[in-house]
């Protein structure tokens, strides 16, 4: 079982991989930050499976406060900068 | 536990090579924007450094501060700054290429 | 300079050889000062040893750093107001609701962040961090400190932290004790203290540090 | 070698990564990216250095140390940012004085 849990953060690693190369691909802005919260939801992924592997609560409660904030970034994003550019329709 | 050491080793393999490139494509990346959203990643994978490390405390303040607050504070700046966020250029007349 | 581009990447390779064969002379077990500090976790107050050295054995650089940042908040006030970026508009439905479930969610995480630094990973930092966090959340979607609330209200906050840490650390003054020397005894019920009052003011600066401006001023142009 | 060595030697490539942006580069905005990576890069060297007591729980005071160290280098990058606005303001350009405009 530990066997696993390891094996899966490992792949979940290896899958930040590919939402990086949307981040340098984009095209759009939109692309990259929705990249960084996939990158964000997938650490919340490895850090339960290393807390699953060393039977630490401390590292729920990482996870908890990494999936609560994520959103403040992507917020911040859509308010501050995407909201009124004359291309956020853009279909590009 | 041959295999489990071998699986540790490569995941703190992957998450040092992930650190030190998004480094370097943070700071060398024309694009502005696409620099802030490599370091906020960068971040996200520094906490998992921490953990890996023994130093949950040390995980949990940049799991609040390098997630919410870095990452708010770059994106409000470059705003800020009149960059574009489709192209990371300038949108004010003063062109300038980055 | 580009023509000395391969000078400096030189230097920094031989930095980077330097230091790497510093680290890697250094004994490949130690304990550093882990045995000094778990000999005295029972004078401490707590349970946790990276709670005890932030606010018992090392309690000077945790009040010095809280001064630090509210110099840093000081700093940007001094600025005098940054650029608004562009007129806000109303946050939509979604953002609406999230934002209501969001902010009490993250303050009650505050709560248990400072509560569970005492014998687990947690405290003080943290929590503030997860409060400005908040703070910063509440001002993406449009909503600004009162009036009557931005002048004396919003500084004694700030300085709270602060000025409470000062107080208990000067507690064991008259008996004859040390700066920072808290009594074994009541240490817990201090520290708890301090941290909340730490918490609150971090969480506080974080968010005026996000806002960027004294809100007190006029409207900055 | 071992895995805290590992990590204490990525905080070095981070840090003369950082070094080397913060020379290179004319933008301010990559240059305060480039102190916070080489401040990562220090916070690693200190974390990693405290795990060396092998299956022993790590040293704390490293650790305390950089939690501080975090919330004051968000601090003082918040800071950063607002005197980088404050020279885009008065300069027309978010570079320092007397730099090429690239």
């Amino acid at each position: 079982m530990q066997h696993l849990y390891l094996l899966l953060a490992v792949f979940l690693l290896l899958n930040l991989g590919a939402g990086m190369w949307r981040v340098l691909r984009g095209p759009t802005a939109a692309d990259r930050m929705l990249a960084a919260q996939l990158f964000g939801t997938t650490a919340v992924a490895v850090l339960l499976l290393l807390a699953e592997l060393e039977n630490s609560v401390a590292l729920r409660d990482v996870a908890l406060v990494f999936a609560l904030l994520a959103a403040v970034t992507a917020i911040a994003f859509v308010r501050r900068a995407w909201a009124g550019t004359e291309d956020s329709n853009d279909t590009r | 536990m041959e295999g489990m050491t071998w699986l540790g080793w490569s995941f703190d393999a992957f998450v040092g090579a992930g650190l030190l490139w998004l480094a370097w494509r943070a700071l060398a990346s024309p694009d502005l924007f696409k620099a802030v959203v490599l370091f906020v990643a960068f971040g996200l994978l520094l906490a998992l450094a921490w953990v890996r490390l023994e130093a949950p405390d040390v995980a949990l303040a940049e799991a609040a501060i390098g997630a919410g607050l870095t990452g708010a504070l770059l994106i409000a700046a470059l705003t800020r700054l009149g960059i574009s966020m489709a192209s990371g250029r300038h949108r004010n007349n003063n062109k300038e290429e980055l | 300079m580009a023509g000395y581009a391969w000078l400096l990447r030189l230097l920094l390779l031989l930095l980077a050889v330097g230091l790497g064969y510093a680290v890697l002379s250094l004994p490949d077990q130690a304990q550093g000062l882990q045995p000094d500090v778990l000999g005295k976790m029972d004078q401490s107050g707590v349970t946790h040893p990276v709670t005890a050295v932030l606010l018992n054995f090392r309690g000077y650089d945790t009040l010095l750093e809280m001064a630090v940042l509210l110099l840093a908040l000081l700093g940007i006030w001094s600025l005098g107001g940054l650029p608004e970026a562009r007129p806000e508009s109303e946050p939509g439905p979604v953002l609406g609701t999230l934002t209501q479930v969001l902010v009490p969610v993250l303050i009650v995480v505050a709560g248990y962040l400072l509560w569970t630094g005492a014998h687990a990973p947690g405290g003080a930092f943290q929590a503030g961090a997860v409060l400005g966090a908040a703070g910063v959340l509440l001002q993406l979607t449009g909503w600004r400190l009162p009036r009557r609330a931005a002048g004396h209200p919003l500084r004694i906050t700030l300085v709270a932290g602060v000025a409470v840490f000062l107080i208990v650390a000067a507690l064991p003054l008259p008996g004859g004790r040390q700066l920072l020397e808290y009594d074994p005894n009541y240490a817990g019920v201090l520290i708890l203290v301090v941290e909340a009052f730490a918490t609150v003011s971090i969480g506080v600066t974080l968010a005026a540090l996000f806002f960027g401006a004294d809100p007190t001023d006029k409207a900055p142009k | 070698m071992s895995v805290p060595f590992l990590y204490a030697l990525v905080g070095i490539g981070l840090f003369c990564l950082g070094f080397h942006g913060l020379i290179v580069y004319d933008h301010l905005l990559r240059k305060i990216l480039a102190i916070n990576i080489m401040g990562s890069g220090v916070f690693l060297v200190l974390v990693a250095l405290a795990k060396r007591g092998g299956e022993a729980a790590p040293d704390p005071v490293p650790h305390a140390m950089v939690i501080t160290g975090i919330v004051v280098a968000v601090s003082a990058t918040a800071l950063a940012l607002g005197l980088m606005l404050k020279v885009q303001a008065a300069t027309g350009h978010a570079v320092l004085p007397g730099k090429s405009r690239d």
